[in-house]
């Protein structure tokens, strides 16, 4: 089956990208919205009929879905093992992964029209759109993890693009900045992690990495240091490149000011996709980590519980309607982190790799979702303070619906989709690992809570003194709402376990009620409690946060992480390394330059003097010397 | 030993050579310095004369003593006056030029006196202005002619050159002081 | 007439003579005494130049001529010199080497 | 006429034009054309030079025409290229040609300022194609010259103390380098026979090792001046912020390639024993100076300051890929030379532009100006992203091939060095966005600065011009890989024989 074809899913999105951006000035907002929005219409389509190509149609060897490579070109050479390929390879996740990304992408392009509407730089964010499509799906068929690290960046330059779109609002700008140093920071791990791996195994290419029964995957054994082997610290090393992406304790801080970015942003970027491509990176390089590096595997699922913990406890508390969901992309994210983590591969192991990988799908419909409804009632009210709204059910009936749908699904109601997709994890962690399985419950309790805090807040409570009439976006913004409430509700039914798996061979699964029930339990719990808090105006919360003053201030404050990082760099790095640096190179290196120079100047002024104009003084000077020269060459030779 | 008149002659002019020389540059009075030169070429060409080179004494008296002489003290009736004194040197100039000076003259007559010289064999020649002559305008082998026109251009240069040096240039004057 | 008198004689009486010039060439501030200075420095030389052709060589005229030339050699000299420290009287109303010192700086 | 002698010689008939131009716009007008055809002269080199490997040219050197010199000493004009020098060739007729239209209004002294500026280029370009060191020695002189003389008088700021510091410390570099190739010389010819100036003659001789190893510091460093080598890169930042915009483009574009160019074919070439054995001292440097230059910038105000220092990063970036001695470290380190090249051009052009309206270069006296300035802003990210090695532009290849060449070398020393360096990516991401943060983005600092004009013709010809070849090379790298392809192979040959 020839899939060459499939080159066009991202190449179209740049073409656009191209003709807009050059054109910036020159064409009317519609023509950038349609073209915009008609590439990725296209691009939808052929990535959904990928998928049932793929899927459905294509040669599976011993009911094994294969890797299949449509499209490779070697673009540039480093050795002869090593080089840098363009191309598409197509897998479950890959394909998965188209499908995640043209439809957000296409539902936020959509979205869009309606909610950018009059805005200045109105061409500009949708060649920026296109821009970060095309690099997404550049990710997402990567065939090597250089041309994933190619797009990695990309995909890094259009989300700093589109959060510091609001260019002259200094917060926007320092968000953008934020977000780009620390994942490049984060970035840079990657790429030393890619040069380790590269020199141990001496191929960039997934599909040899990734071969269990390759040579590749032996390689680095050695112990490296810190009774670790090389191949571990390798992986660690991109994982901490995946965190940075994928906003995992402790390079998280990013996210929540990356929402100065305009909503449609943030749930295309900072919501399904590009936040996933830690989760993606993992699974593309699962059977590495394994086979060969079973510790840096438990770094990944440590680092995803704690991040999923601790991303939950700071949702709780916070105001911002899009931090909250900020905060809670990265503890779902975690979730899927965590999956990864405690999975194995193949056969009934692998069923956290493909827990991860159903949520990955599942979480990126209802959190755009969510961040698109966010969107419509800010569009609506003109705020982002959950304080300054409340009742908005009666203005915004549509929002209203979807966002508690989506709010259900996160919750982990049945039998919507987050529900299936959440229990395969605590099943997967449930025999893996207790601690992980604990903490995973209570994260799940603390999710229905914060959620629905959100949900009750938003659309019930006291209703405040709106300036001018909330009113329902119109149907380019409610249009996506209804879809990717469908897609939330429904895609829960898709049988990711016959599809996406960790070595192509369909599972055979059944909900395990020992775990169910308990997560459902909890999520209702979580559920009614926000009810009881949050639906009418009551002063329990307040109580609360009273008692638990130092912890609420603290997690209120995201844990002083912020402050901790502030520290390191403006105190340590600018003032510390930074600073000095600019004055050893003025004074110490330009000074010793400088010195040479002066040392010049003062030996020639020292020994002007000698060169008076005063024929006498010559003449002295000439006479003693001729009369000394003379008696010592008369004593060298005669005596 | 019994001392010979050319003895006596010869001691008498070479006090008068050393006397008047240390004179010359010792006095502060510069017209006076002058006379003391003038004292010093007159016994030199003492000496020439001893020496039995009587052209070459006459031409010291001529052009040395007469016509050199009246050069400088022309040029300090020109610049200076008569009666000024010159200040004082400073000691350490002098006892520093004494040291020089005194150190080469014992080196350079130490030398002298322990070095054996050897005189030619060969017969001396009897000094008349015929052979001066010939030999100034000979080309051949003990012949001056080369260096004669040498010297005859550089007089001539020399003149030349003092003329134009001593003309006075007042436009020149005027633009280096337009300069500063 | 100079049997009982050695060469080195002469030629010591030419060295003092020369090194009492080079005395007065290094203490004397004023140009004219200096050219006086330098005079007696080339009469010392002239001395020696005649002394030595006399005891050493009396069968050629060597250095007889050359005391000729220095003669010649000396008064060119002090032409121009003389030339040269009129102009510089002119210009900066003294004679003394030390104020003579535009060339400096 | 050999086609590279064309290439001297076009310079040197603009010039000549110049002298009988009328005004300035004849002045300018002659240098935009003779640099029009040097650009075209340049594209028709490269054109000549592929179809003659494609036609199975194996030789190391192409185009070589050689004519005597000083018979008495064996100096000879000889020149020829390969692929590296083609390359830098081409890097240079595009700085020169855009450096032309940024100097479009120069205030005064029109005519003696584009002389001077071509005089230097003629010295760039007899350098690249010069294999006779003394020939090659002749125009490095030549190019360097001419910088006094327009720091000196188009400068701004402390100009005559830079153009000071600037050219006594090339000068010095250039008297190291001259006991470095003097020594050499010498050495050429150890059986007896003539000395030579050669390269290709001189790389067949074994110069024995305790005389290398007495060389390769006084050629290495003599070049690596030029090249901004710690500690000596400090006449960079000096002489760049008080050099006039084209002057500054040229010079960080162009003549501190010279440096890395010399240091590899020569220093390396030539005396590759000693390179292996002392290299280490240099890669030390250099990989500190990758990092030290990038710190350096962060905390600068004035835009040429910041990007001085970037400079400093990057060039010693190049020598530290030149030292690693892998094919394709030294790969990546030519087309860091390239993309630097213009990337740093791109920024100084930019700069020049932006200080031409708002008067002023210290970064907190602006703010906002992408919305008053678009055209320059944008172009102003995108040469930032190029720096900080975003893919699709030049500066990712060169790093990357860096980086991944180092990575391959076989000692744990240098790979650690390497994970050094790499942490200079970050770093320079922080100066860059800090730069861009508060010079083009947040609010209109000044009310007057809302009556900017944008780009003009002769303003936007430059800078698309150069964005063009950073893309160029972003997006089809193998190109540039493919022109340089063998030609390094001579050299890293004769540095591996002795491992």
């Amino acid at each position: 089956m020839n899939f060459t074809y499939t080159i066009l899913i991202p190449i179209i999105p740049f073409i656009i990208f191209l003709f807009i951006g050059l054109m910036n000035s020159k064409i009317k907002p519609s023509l950038a919205a349609s073209l915009g929005t008609g590439g990725m219409l296209i691009s939808f389509i052929l990535s959904y009929y990928t998928a049932f190509l793929y899927f459905f149609k294509s040669v599976k060897v011993d009911g094994a879905y294969q890797k299949i490579i449509a499209f490779n070109a070697e673009w540039l050479h480093f050795t002869d093992k090593l080089h840098i390929d363009m191309g598409v390879l197509l897998d479950p996740i890959s394909v998965m992964m188209l499908i995640v990304v043209s439809t957000i992408s296409l539902m936020v392009h959509i979205y869009s029209i309606g909610y950018m509407k009059g805005d200045d730089g109105f061409n500009r964010f949708y060649s920026f759109l296109s821009l970060f499509s095309f690099s997404m799906f550049g990710l997402v068929v990567a065939t090597n993890i250089f041309q994933m690290y190619v797009f990695w960046e990309l995909v890094g330059v259009s989300s700093f693009l589109l959060i510091g779109y609001y260019y002259q609002k200094p917060s926007a700008v320092a968000a953008s900045k934020k977000a780009f140093i620390v994942t490049r920071f984060a970035d840079m791990f990657f790429l030393i992690g890619i040069l380790v791996l590269s020199f141990v195994t001496d191929t960039f290419d997934f599909i040899t990495l990734t071969d269990t029964t390759g040579s590749a995957i032996t390689q680095g054994g050695s112990i490296l240091f810190m009774g670790m082997s090389t191949m571990t610290w390798a992986l660690i090393l991109i994982f901490i490149g995946g965190a940075g992406k994928s906003a995992m304790f402790p390079v998280h801080i990013w996210l929540p000011d990356a929402m100065e970015g305009p909503t449609p942003v943030s749930a295309l970027i900072h919501a399904a996709t590009m936040v996933v491509a830690g989760v993606y990176l993992v699974a593309r390089l699962f059977p590495i980590f394994e086979i060969s590096a079973p510790d840096a595997l438990m770094v990944v699922a440590y680092v995803g519980a704690f991040s999923s913990l601790f991303a939950a406890i700071i949702a709780t508390t916070q105001f911002d309607i899009k931090r909250v969901l900020a905060y809670s992309t990265m503890s779902q994210i975690g979730y899927m982190i965590t999956a990864l983590g405690v999975s194995g591969y193949g056969g009934h192991e692998g069923v956290g790799y493909m827990a991860s990988m159903f949520h990955l799908f599942t979480h990126a419909m209802f959190k755009a979702l969510l961040f698109l409804g966010a969107g419509a009632v800010i569009h609506a009210v003109h705020t982002n303070l959950m304080t300054e709204m409340g009742g908005l059910r009666k203005y915004l009936p549509i929002t209203h619906i979807t966002f508690l749908l989506a709010c259900l699904t996160i919750a982990g109601v049945p039998p919507f989709s987050g529900f299936f997709s959440k229990d395969e994890i605590l099943v997967a962690a449930y025999h893996h690992d207790k601690v992980i399985y604990f903490i995973q419950m209570f994260v799940a309790g603390l999710t229905a809570f914060y959620m629905f805090r959100l949900y009750f807040r938003i659309f019930w409570n006291t209703e405040p003194h709106y300036h001018h009439t909330p009113h329902e976006a119109p149907f380019s913004m409610t249009f996506p709402l209804m879809f990717l409430a469908f897609a939330a509700v429904f895609s829960g039914f898709i049988p990711f376990e016959k599809l996406v798996t960790s070595d192509g061979l369909p599972l055979d699964l059944h909900t395990e009620w020992e775990v169910a029930i308990p997560a459902i339990s909890v999520g209702l719990i979580g559920i009614i409690i926000a009810f009881v808090f949050y639906k009418k105006e009551s002063s329990i919360p307040d109580k609360i946060s009273q008692n638990l003053r130092f912890f609420y201030r603290w997690a209120f404050n995201k844990f002083y992480i912020d402050e901790l990082y502030m520290f390191v760099t403006h105190k340590i790095i600018f003032n510390g390394v930074s600073r000095p640096i600019a004055w050893f190179d003025r004074h110490v290196v330009d000074g010793t330059m400088t010195g040479i120079g002066k040392a010049t100047e003062f030996t020639a002024k020292s020994i002007k003097g000698f060169q008076s104009g005063q024929v006498q003084k010559y003449g002295f000077v000439f006479v003693s010397s001729a009369i000394l020269l003379a008696i010592a060459f008369i004593f060298y030779w005669f005596y | 030993m019994e001392i010979t008149g050319a003895q006596i002659m010869f001691y008498i002019f070479a006090a008068v050579i050393l006397v008047f020389s240390v004179l010359t540059v010792t006095s502060r009075k510069i017209l006076r310095a002058a006379t003391y030169l003038l004292f010093v070429l007159i016994a030199t060409a003492g000496i020439y004369f001893m020496l039995k080179y009587e052209f070459l004494a006459a031409v010291q008296l001529t052009l040395y003593a007469g016509g050199i002489v009246v050069l400088i003290i022309f040029s300090i009736l020109l610049t200076s006056h008569i009666s000024e004194k010159f200040e004082p040197i400073s000691k350490m100039k002098t006892i520093a030029s004494f040291l020089a000076s005194a150190a080469g003259a014992i080196l350079v007559s130490s030398v002298f006196i322990q070095y054996k010289f050897v005189a030619t064999t060969k017969e001396a020649l009897n000094v008349d202005m015929e052979i001066i002559g010939k030999s100034l305008l000979s080309y051949e082998r003990e012949g001056f002619v080369l260096p004669f026109e040498v010297i005859s251009i550089l007089l001539l240069a020399a003149m030349v050159g003092a003329i134009v040096i001593a003309k006075k240039s007042d436009d020149k004057i005027i633009n280096e002081d337009k300069i500063k | 007439m100079i049997e009982n008198i050695p060469l080195q004689y002469f030629l010591i009486v030419g060295t003092l003579m020369f090194f009492i010039g080079v005395f007065g060439f290094l203490t004397r501030r004023n140009l004219i005494t200096i050219l006086m200075s330098v005079e007696l420095i080339l009469n010392s030389v002239n001395i020696n130049f005649v002394a030595v052709n006399r005891y050493l060589y009396p069968n050629n005229l060597h250095g007889h001529f050359f005391t000729i030339f220095i003669i010649a050699i000396a008064a060119s000299e002090a032409a121009v010199a003389i030339a040269i420290i009129i102009n510089i009287y002119r210009k900066f109303s003294s004679i003394n080497v030390e104020n003579v010192s535009s060339m400096k700086n | 006429m050999n086609i590279l002698s064309l290439l001297v010689l076009v310079p040197v008939l603009t010039v000549a034009a110049i002298l009988f131009a009328k005004d300035n716009k004849q002045t300018r007008l002659f240098s935009a054309v003779g640099m029009s055809i040097q650009l075209i002269l340049s594209a028709i080199l490269v054109y000549m030079y592929v179809t003659e490997r494609q036609a199975g040219n194996m030789d190391q050197m192409l185009f070589v025409k050689d004519f005597v010199w000083f018979e008495s000493l064996n100096f000879h004009y000889t020149v020829g290229v390969d692929g590296i020098s083609v390359a830098m060739i081409a890097l240079t007729s595009v700085i020169i040609f855009t450096g032309v239209f940024t100097s479009w209004e120069v205030l005064n002294l029109h005519r003696e300022f584009f002389i001077s500026l071509i005089i230097l280029s003629t010295g760039v370009f007899g350098f690249f194609i010069s294999i006779d060191l003394f020939t090659m020695f002749l125009f490095y002189e030549i190019a360097v010259i001419p910088m006094y003389l327009l720091i000196g008088i188009w400068g701004s700021g402390k100009k005559e103390y830079s153009a000071m510091k600037l050219t006594l410390m090339l000068m010095a570099g250039s008297a190291l380098l001259m006991v470095g190739l003097l020594g050499i010389y010498m050495h050429s010819a150890p059986d007896g026979g003539p000395l030579t100036m050669n390269l290709l003659e001189i790389a067949k001789v074994k110069i024995p090792l305790d005389v290398q190893k007495f060389l390769f510091p006084f050629t290495f460093i003599g070049f690596g001046i030029l090249g901004a080598l710690f500690p000596f890169h400090t006449w960079s930042p000096d002489g760049h912020a008080s050099a006039p915009t084209a002057v500054s483009m040229l010079h960080a574009g162009v003549l501190m390639k010279l440096g890395g160019y010399g240091a590899f074919r020569v220093a390396m070439y030539l005396l590759p024993d000693a390179a292996n054995e002392l290299s280490w001292i240099f890669l030390i440097l250099t990989g500190l100076s990758v990092v030290y230059g990038a710190f350096g910038a962060v905390f600068q105000k004035d835009l040429k300051y910041i990007n001085a220092y970037s400079s400093v990063s990057h060039c010693g970036l190049i020598l530290f890929g030149i030292l690693m001695v892998t094919k394709t470290a030294m790969t990546g380190a030519i087309i860091q030379m390239i993309s630097h090249g213009i990337m740093t051009a791109l920024f100084f052009a930019l700069i020049g532009m932006i200080y031409g309206r708002t008067h002023t270069r210290m970064i907190n006296e602006m703010g906002g100006l992408m919305k008053v300035i678009p055209f320059l802003g944008v172009a102003y990210v995108i040469g930032g992203l190029a720096s900080l090695g975003l893919p699709g532009l030049s500066g990712f290849v060169a790093e990357m091939m860096i980086f991944v060449g180092s990575y391959q070398h076989p000692d744990v020393f240098h790979r650690t060095l390497t994970i050094i360096a790499i942490t200079a990516i970050v770093i320079t991401a922080v100066y860059i966005l800090r730069v861009v943060g508060i010079l083009l983005l947040g609010p209109i600092k000044n009310d007057h600065y809302l009556e900017l004009k944008d780009a003009k013709w002769w303003e936007r010809l430059p800078i698309i011009t150069l964005i063009l070849s950073i893309a160029a090379i972003g997006v089809a790298p193998f190109l540039l890989v493919d022109l340089i392809g063998f030609s390094l192979d001579p050299v890293v040959e004769k540095l591996l024989m002795i491992h």
